[in-house]
């Protein structure tokens, strides 16, 4: 038996998470929110931001196909061939209400194509070491291009990287460190949805006022970078951020600690969170409490927008739009049709204010459905992602 | 069951007037021997895979390519390592809940020994062994000395090994040099060096059972400890070893899946289910969870089913939750197949 | 008195975690403090106590937590918000968690499956197969009356305080009853219990009955405390069997008590509580849990040979 | 002397079970251990056996001191030790078993064709060719294991080996075959400590008995010079006088009764079981007298022939009917060792829902319990009182038929006295008994009637009053009945 590898080739870039850690502004920690994470990169913080105020380019009302200053371009030459066309997608799980509004948009999105005759999809568990296997038995399968939504940024950079010479990768939502791959497709990012929920907390709440800051779990990327940028916005204002706590996404325990703060320090003045899956436990803690829900930041979840419709909320709802995972499958079609795409693909990340909560909110769709879905032209709809 | 005449077999005496000759109990024991659960787990693989190749080539694809093959062994591989360490907990009469944690915990250390380095390859193995040793050795200390029962005990070095891990890292840390990744994808032909890896760790606790006093001492503590005690057995060290050696397969387990990340990761031994998944595979294979009876050949076999029920799956593209369901009912199915041989054998 | 005796260190180190709490936070003393409490340790509480009956006929019940988030995305995906359906859906759960009760004994006893195994593989199917069921997420919602009992009060009292009492009360007198104690026979020597005449398979089958029964009422709770979530259930069997090893009731079976079952649980809350208040929250959280869990149940398991000393 | 024990004291947490006791034995003797249940002859050859550390005094071998901190020290230093209990691995080979703990090894690796192979030498001399090194020891008889563990000491070549109620699981006919071997032992200059209650034993065996009361050394006396009644006098404090209370030979009307009885085990049994009677059921090992017993009593039913008042399917049918069974091993079958006195005697009354259950402590009377704590945990009594929490248990639904199996197997003589008055008096109030024993001597001192088993089927009636030679010729199937 002859020796192989289904290693990536040598010389490409060494997956150094920890290189993220670049510098770290040394900003006051007066104001509670601690030491500033090993995450936080200067320059995305700024670009980010930047991003946000930007027009981005392509077709009105439909922002899955928008791009945000879209810059370098992707020759995809190379891949152009004729249909009919065989679609592979790795997926890192579809274990949580998020993943799973995503993977029912997408699955209408290849719907839509006709030419895409064959879509093979591998669901990862939530396992680097499935995904590995995974991504190696899809650039076997005879697919005309692969889709990747990484488990883990770092770890799943080699089995990215071996895939690569062999087809064209489309990547999204988190990262992975190499630019192989003909595309990166996600949202703005972690940086803006923090900062656009801490922004709305200091434009709202008085100086001096109290705020928590509720996060799901330390670690993860996407979500440190929501926490960088909140941070770097409460150490300029003159809030009180009097406590930051992990709540493991859970919503009883998300709502015994709020009450606990309400208990301790009589009254919060304002609710910061990285994720809106809990959001409305929180404000059921105030309620519960008999107290006057502060501002509150949530996420684009159906309950809390439910919620803070019936009761009025003073809130915010920055997004991750799930969206985002129709435009995979549109960039492969590009891609194997020889159009180019954006190398760094951002797609436009609004933020859900009072004013324009009526047109996201829909009655009838389920508690834990993303209203920036994108998915209400698509066929199925509303039933196929539970509303009726 | 016996004679027509109702009468029970014959059943030897001590006395050699009344002694029964060749039908005795040597007879019955080599029918009982014929088919043991470890043929019956290879039995059960055969049928899953002719039944997963007929299933797939209905679906219009074809289960055994290069890759299928490839992908489960590869994905075997890691959860093999951690079943055979956990086979001898569980044969011992001990279990280990503490694998999940442990292998992060070793993922991290090798990668950040290792530091991208070849020269950091000798230094980073030698520390994973020497941590998961040490884990082993406060397990089975904890249980051994302070006569905790083995689930609080490893649960509690779980949630301790937890909180080291999640206060020193935030995310995939340190990295694997080049050479050292091979370990996670080269092959030799078909067969990827990881499975050779995860044979060769088998192949020495099946050693370690057969013929070694450790191995014979193993079976007897789980049998029963106070025969093995009083019998002269120092069961505490046979107990405290096997915690060890089952530490160190977690941590073997985690070297495997640093070279396969390419770094190490705080969340990839409880991502995999780890600590669940191979005590679920250990019994699939046949071993009692009770102790003392059992052994590797059926971990293999229980731990290559899962894979090729995980492959088949995949092939098919069965949702998430169905596997878990299938996954589920196949545990218990195969578990309570057993059962019934036991019970008939007992009744007999 | 000699049951308080064997009672004795799981009441003394919850009563030191609860002084601990009242220095950290003085309003925890006031009623309102304490039922707040309460309220919050109710599920575990009851969990705990169903998984002792469990345990100490000798078995394991790893499926509570499935079975709590089961309950909560059932009752959602079917109340879908309507007042009216509520009762009766109640009642369908409380069905839904008998039965689960009912196919873990019957296979556990019936097939002769450790139930260590059984449970572990109802805990795959639960999961999978309310997933499959809703298509991956919970949907639908649940109602005001239905959250009434996890969130509400009567009058100053917490509904789940009240259930906790009635659930507390029953789980006593159901251990002072002949079943309790033809199952704690049943736990410490199966054979003579059956040589006795215990019916020792349908004894271990209420057993988990019972304890299908605890998760059915903990996941009322928790969906009516906290609303619909797809884990809530998550990691809950691990708690409820610590919670009821740090009471001291013996893995294995045979002995312990109910009451020290349910005393372990409050510690282990009071444990949680603590941890947050000192913002030991996080990765830490979980070390010092693992090393008090190892230390207490350490100091438990040796308590009977200390007792036997002054028989 | 090869062994000296002096003035060896232990306590259990606080309460004294041995103090002063002084035992010695010389190369070549068998040195008999005698005294009550509780008497602490187990703890003292647990101590000789490094299995528990002497709180006081010190052991000598060959006038050398030696103290053991674990049972591989004392079998390093000769000592050999066939427990009370089984102790042996189901699940494992004979030879396994034999060289467990001491496994022979060639670079490193167990050398199993050197293990068996001294396991079929020392088999072959003890003239066992019915089983070998390789079988499971879970397919063995009990008087094959018992082989075992006599194979297992000497391949220790102990050089003092001490025996604890070896005999306690064999019928009187294998009881020869361990003479044998014991003589054999003699020979090659081994000393034996030889434990049993069965004083022919002693004094067939013994040269020398040293007797132990409440802990404390009564008296060693060579048994050329004592009679068993003096012995027994030693052993109890006290003339126990007639062993058996007097029949009185009125026999009612027929409680319960089988004809054509089978199973799987049993085949053609024919039974009556009468009011005010005592049935005796000997048999060899294996021949069946459990299975009766579990038959009748539901648990291992009949699946042929006719019985009444029914052939019960269950334990609760035969409870219902009437039917009790106090089992042949206490500990594994009858209590439940960690719950108290009183739940143990309540039990079957909680079980089938039936009889009184307010005066434990007059029932504890009854059984003459002394002292009648009902809330005791079962375990922390002697044996004899935990076979009368037993007997309390079925007191409760005062059965119409009660079946002892074996009800004296490890009681000491005293209580073994108020075990027969009680199942006489249960004869006298009118309930039927069956009683299983492997001991002659008791199983015709008690019965009104004898049946023999044999193979399963019921080889022969005798009447009461039948010398034991006849009853061992039927059981062994040397005479047609
Ligand atoms: N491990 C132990 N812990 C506590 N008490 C014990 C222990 N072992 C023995 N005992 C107690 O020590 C006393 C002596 O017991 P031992 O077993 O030596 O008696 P014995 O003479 O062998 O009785 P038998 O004839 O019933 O076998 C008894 O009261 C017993 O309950
Ligand atoms: N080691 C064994 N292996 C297989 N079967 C056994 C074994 N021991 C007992 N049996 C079964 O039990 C049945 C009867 O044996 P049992 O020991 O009950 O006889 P017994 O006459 O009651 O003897 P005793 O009461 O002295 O133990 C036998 O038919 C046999 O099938
Ligand atoms: O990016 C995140 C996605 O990967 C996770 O699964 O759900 C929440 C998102 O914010
Ligand atoms: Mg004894
Ligand atoms: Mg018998």
């Amino acid at each position: 038996a002859g020796c192989a590898s289904d290693r990536p080739v040598a010389g490409t870039a060494a997956p150094t998470a920890s290189a993220a850690s670049t510098t770290a502004p040394a900003a006051a920690t007066s104001s509670g929110t601690g030491e500033q994470s090993k995450f936080f990169v200067q320059a995305d913080y700024d670009a980010q931001l930047g991003m946000r105020a930007q027009t981005p380019e392509g077709p009105a009302g439909r922002p899955w196909e928008q791009a945000v200053a879209p810059g370098e371009k992707a020759d995809t030459g190379e891949y152009k061939k004729d249909g009919p066309y065989h679609l592979c997608f790795s997926n890192a799980a579809v274990n949580n209400p998020w993943r799973q509004v995503g993977w029912k948009t997408m699955q209408a999105e290849v719907a839509l194509h006709k030419e895409i005759t064959e879509f093979t999809a591998l669901d990862a568990e939530g396992k680097d070491d499935k995904q590995i296997s995974d991504i190696a038995e899809l650039t076997g399968k005879g697919c005309d291009a692969l889709i990747v939504s990484p488990n883990t940024t770092a770890t799943l950079t080699p089995a990215v990287t071996a895939a690569c010479p062999k087809l064209p990768v489309i990547v999204f939502d988190r990262g992975v460190d190499t630019d192989c791959p003909v595309t990166f497709i996600n949202p703005i990012g972690g940086y803006a949805f923090g900062a656009d929920g801490a922004e709305f907390l200091v434009e709202k709440v008085p100086a001096g006022g109290k705020v928590l800051a509720l996060r799901i779990l330390p670690g993860v990327d996407v979500l440190e970078t929501r926490w960088s940028a909140a941070k770097v916005a409460f150490d300029k204002s003159e809030l009180d951020v009097v406590g930051v706590e992990f709540t493991d996404g859970d919503a009883a325990k998300t709502k015994s600690i709020v009450s606990d703060y309400i208990q301790r320090h009589g009254k919060i003045d304002g609710v910061w969170m990285d994720a809106g899956a809990t959001a409305v436990a929180a404000v059921e803690a105030f309620e519960d409490a008999g107290r006057q829900v502060p501002p509150i930041v949530g996420e684009d979840q159906q309950d809390f927008l439910q919620k803070w419709k019936d009761s009025g909320l003073t809130a915010v709802a920055p997004t991750y739009p799930t969206y985002q995972w129709r435009t995979p499958v549109i960039a492969a079609l590009k891609i194997l049709k020889g159009e180019e795409v954006p190398k760094t693909w951002k797609l436009p990340q609004p933020k859900i204010t009072s004013e324009s909560l009526a047109t996201y909110l829909r009655p009838d769709m389920p508690p834990l459905h993303y209203a920036l879905c994108g998915c209400e032209d698509l066929p199925g709809f509303p039933a196929k992602w539970g509303g009726k | 069951m016996t004679g027509q005449n109702g009468l029970r077999p014959a059943r030897p005496l001590a006395a050699p007037e009344t002694a029964a000759p060749a039908a005795g109990p040597r007879g019955r024991a080599a029918l009982a021997g014929r088919i043991g659960s470890t043929q019956v787990i290879y039995l059960a693989l055969a049928g899953v895979m002719l039944v997963g190749w007929l299933l797939v080539a209905v679906d219009g694809g074809n289960f055994l390519t290069l890759e299928t093959v490839v992908g489960i062994q590869q994905r075997s591989a890691a959860l093999g390592i951690v079943a055979v360490g956990q086979t001898l907990a569980i044969l011992v009469g001990s279990l280990d809940l503490s694998v999940a944690y442990l292998i992060s915990l070793t993922s991290l250390v090798a990668a950040e020994v290792m530091a991208g380095q070849d020269g950091g390859i000798v230094p980073g193995v030698a520390a994973v062994l020497a941590v998961s040793a040490l884990a082993g050795l406060a397990n089975g200390l904890i249980i051994t000395r302070l006569h905790v029962h083995a689930f609080i005990a490893t649960l509690g070095t779980a949630l301790i090994i937890r909180g080291v891990v999640d206060h020193l890292y935030d995310g995939p840390a340190g990295s694997v040099p080049e050479s050292f990744q091979r370990l996670g994808y080269d092959r030799l032909g078909p067969v990827p060096v990881s499975a050779l890896l995860w044979a060769g760790v088998a192949v020495a606790a099946w050693f370690l059972l057969r013929r070694t006093r450790l191995g014979y001492r193993i079976y007897a503590v789980g049998g029963d400890e106070e025969v093995a005690r009083l019998s002269g057995v120092r069961t505490g060290r046979v107990i405290v070893a096997t915690h060890v050696l089952c530490s160190v397969c977690a941590g073997i387990a985690g070297l495997l899946l640093a070279g396969r990340l390419g770094a190490g990761a705080p969340t990839v031994g409880t991502d995999g289910g780890y600590d669940l998944e191979s005590i679920a595979a250990v019994v699939l294979g046949g071993t009692a969870l009770a102790g003392g009876r059992g052994g590797i050949p059926g971990t293999v076999g229980g731990v290559l089913l899962l894979a090729v029920l995980d492959s088949v799956f995949n092939q098919l593209e069965v949702n998430a939750f169905v596997k878990d369901v299938v996954r589920g009912v196949v545990i218990v199915a195969a578990v309570a197949v057993y059962a019934r041989r036991t019970a008939r054998r007992r009744s007999r | 008195m000699r049951a308080l005796r064997s009672m004795g260190p799981i009441f003394l180190v919850l009563a030191v975690l609860l002084a601990l709490i009242a220095v950290a936070n003085p309003f925890f003393l006031e009623p309102a403090g304490f039922l707040a409490f309460l309220k919050r340790a109710a599920p575990l509480v009851i969990l705990a106590a169903g998984q002792y009956f469990v345990i100490v006929s000798g078995e394991f019940d790893l499926s509570v937590g499935s079975l709590v988030t089961v309950q909560v995305v059932v009752a959602a995906r079917l109340i879908d918000g309507s007042e009216p359906a509520t009762w009766p859906v109640l009642a369908l759960l409380v069905a839904l968690g008998l039965l689960v009760g009912l196919v873990n004994g019957v296979i556990t006893t019936g097939l002769r499956v450790p139930s260590f195994i059984t449970t572990l593989g109802m805990m795959l199917v639960l999961s999978g197969a309310v997933f499959l069921w809703t298509g991956g997420a919970p949907r639908g919602a649940l109602s005001e009356t239905f959250r009434m009992f996890g969130r509400k009060d009567l009058g100053p009292v917490p509904w789940s305080v009240l259930v906790l009492l009635v659930a507390g009360a029953a789980a006593i007198l159901l251990m002072r009853s002949d079943f309790g104690k033809r199952l704690i026979a049943t736990g410490d020597n199966e054979r003579a219990a059956g040589l006795s005449g215990v019916r020792v398979g349908r004894t271990r089958v209420l057993a988990f009955v019972v304890s299908g029964l605890a998760a059915a009422v903990a996941g009322i709770l928790l969906g009516g405390f906290a609303g619909v979530s797809a884990q809530v259930g998550q990691g809950l069997e691990f708690q409820a069997i610590t919670a009821v090893v740090l009471g001291g009731v013996a893995l294995g079976g045979g002995r312990g008590s109910v009451v020290a079952a349910m005393a372990g649980a409050f510690t282990l809350e009071a444990l949680f509580t603590l941890l947050n208040l000192h913002g030991v929250s996080g990765a830490l959280e979980y070390a010092v849990q693992g090393v008090i869990i190892a230390a207490v149940a350490m100091g438990t398991v040796r308590l009977p040979f200390r007792r036997a000393a002054r028989v | 002397m090869i062994l000296r024990m002096r003035g060896i004291a232990k306590s259990f947490l606080g309460v004294r079970v041995l103090s002063g006791v002084d035992l010695e034995a010389a190369a070549g003797e068998v040195h008999a251990v005698v005294g009550e249940n509780g008497a602490g002859k187990s703890t003292l050859m647990k101590i000789l056996a490094g299995v528990h550390a002497p709180d006081e005094g010190g052991v000598e071998i060959d006038g050398v001191p030696v103290s053991f901190a674990h049972p591989v020290d004392a079998q390093r230093a000769g000592v050999a030790i066939i427990y009370q209990e089984f102790n042996l691995l189901p699940e494992r080979g004979v030879a396994e078993n034999v060289f467990l703990g001491r496994e022979p090894v060639r670079r490193g690796l167990v050398d199993r064709a050197v293990m068996e192979a001294a396991t079929a030498r020392l088999l072959e001399e003890l003239g066992e060719t019915s089983f070998s090194p390789r079988d499971l020891v879970r397919h063995l008889s009990v008087a094959q294991q018992q082989v075992v563990e006599i194979v297992k000491a000497l391949s220790q070549d102990a050089r003092i080996i001490v025996m604890d109620e070896p005999t306690a699981a064999l019928a009187d006919h294998e009881v020869e075959l361990l003479y044998r071997l014991v003589a054999r032992l003699r020979e090659r200059g081994i000393a034996v400590l030889y434990i049993s209650h069965r004083l022919r034993e002693v004094f067939d065996l013994a040269a020398r008995v040293t007797v132990l009361k409440d802990g404390a050394l009564v008296k060693t006396v060579r048994t050329a010079e004592v009679t068993s009644d003096e012995l027994v006098r030693l052993m109890v404090g006290r003339d126990l006088g007639a062993h058996f209370p007097p029949r009185d030979g009125r026999a009612g009307e027929v409680r319960l009764s089988v004809r054509g009885g089978g199973n799987a085990v049993l085949d053609g049994i024919d039974l009556d079981l009468r009011a005010g009677q005592i049935l005796g059921v000997a048999g060899l090992q294996g021949a069946g007298r459990t299975e009766l017993a579990k038959a009748l009593f539901g648990a291992e039913p009949f699946t042929r022939g006719e019985m009444s008042p029914l052939r019960p399917t269950s334990v609760r049918q035969a409870v219902a009917a009437g039917i009790g069974l106090v089992t042949e091993d206490r500990k594994a079958e009858g209590l439940a060792l960690r719950q108290s006195v009183r739940d143990n005697a309540l039990l079957v009354s909680r079980s089938v829902r039936r009889g009184g259950r307010d005066d434990v402590r007059r029932l504890l009377e009854a059984v003459r319990l002394r002292p009648p704590r009902p809330e005791q945990e079962v375990r922390y009594l002697s044996g004899g009182n935990q076979q009368k929490v037993v007997l309390a248990k079925w007191m409760t639904v005062a059965p119409q038929v009660l079946l002892f199996d074996e009800p004296t197997r490890g009681v000491d003589v005293g209580a073994k006295a108020a075990i027969y008055d009680l199942m006489r008096d249960l004869a006298r109030d009118g309930m039927a008994i069956m009683m299983i024993s492997s001991e002659l001597p008791e199983l015709i001192g008690m019965s009104d009637r004898v049946v023999v088993m044999r193979d399963g089927r019921i080889a022969g009636e005798l009447p009461s009053g039948s010398s034991e030679e006849t009853v061992m010729r039927l059981a062994a199937g040397e005479v047609s009945p």
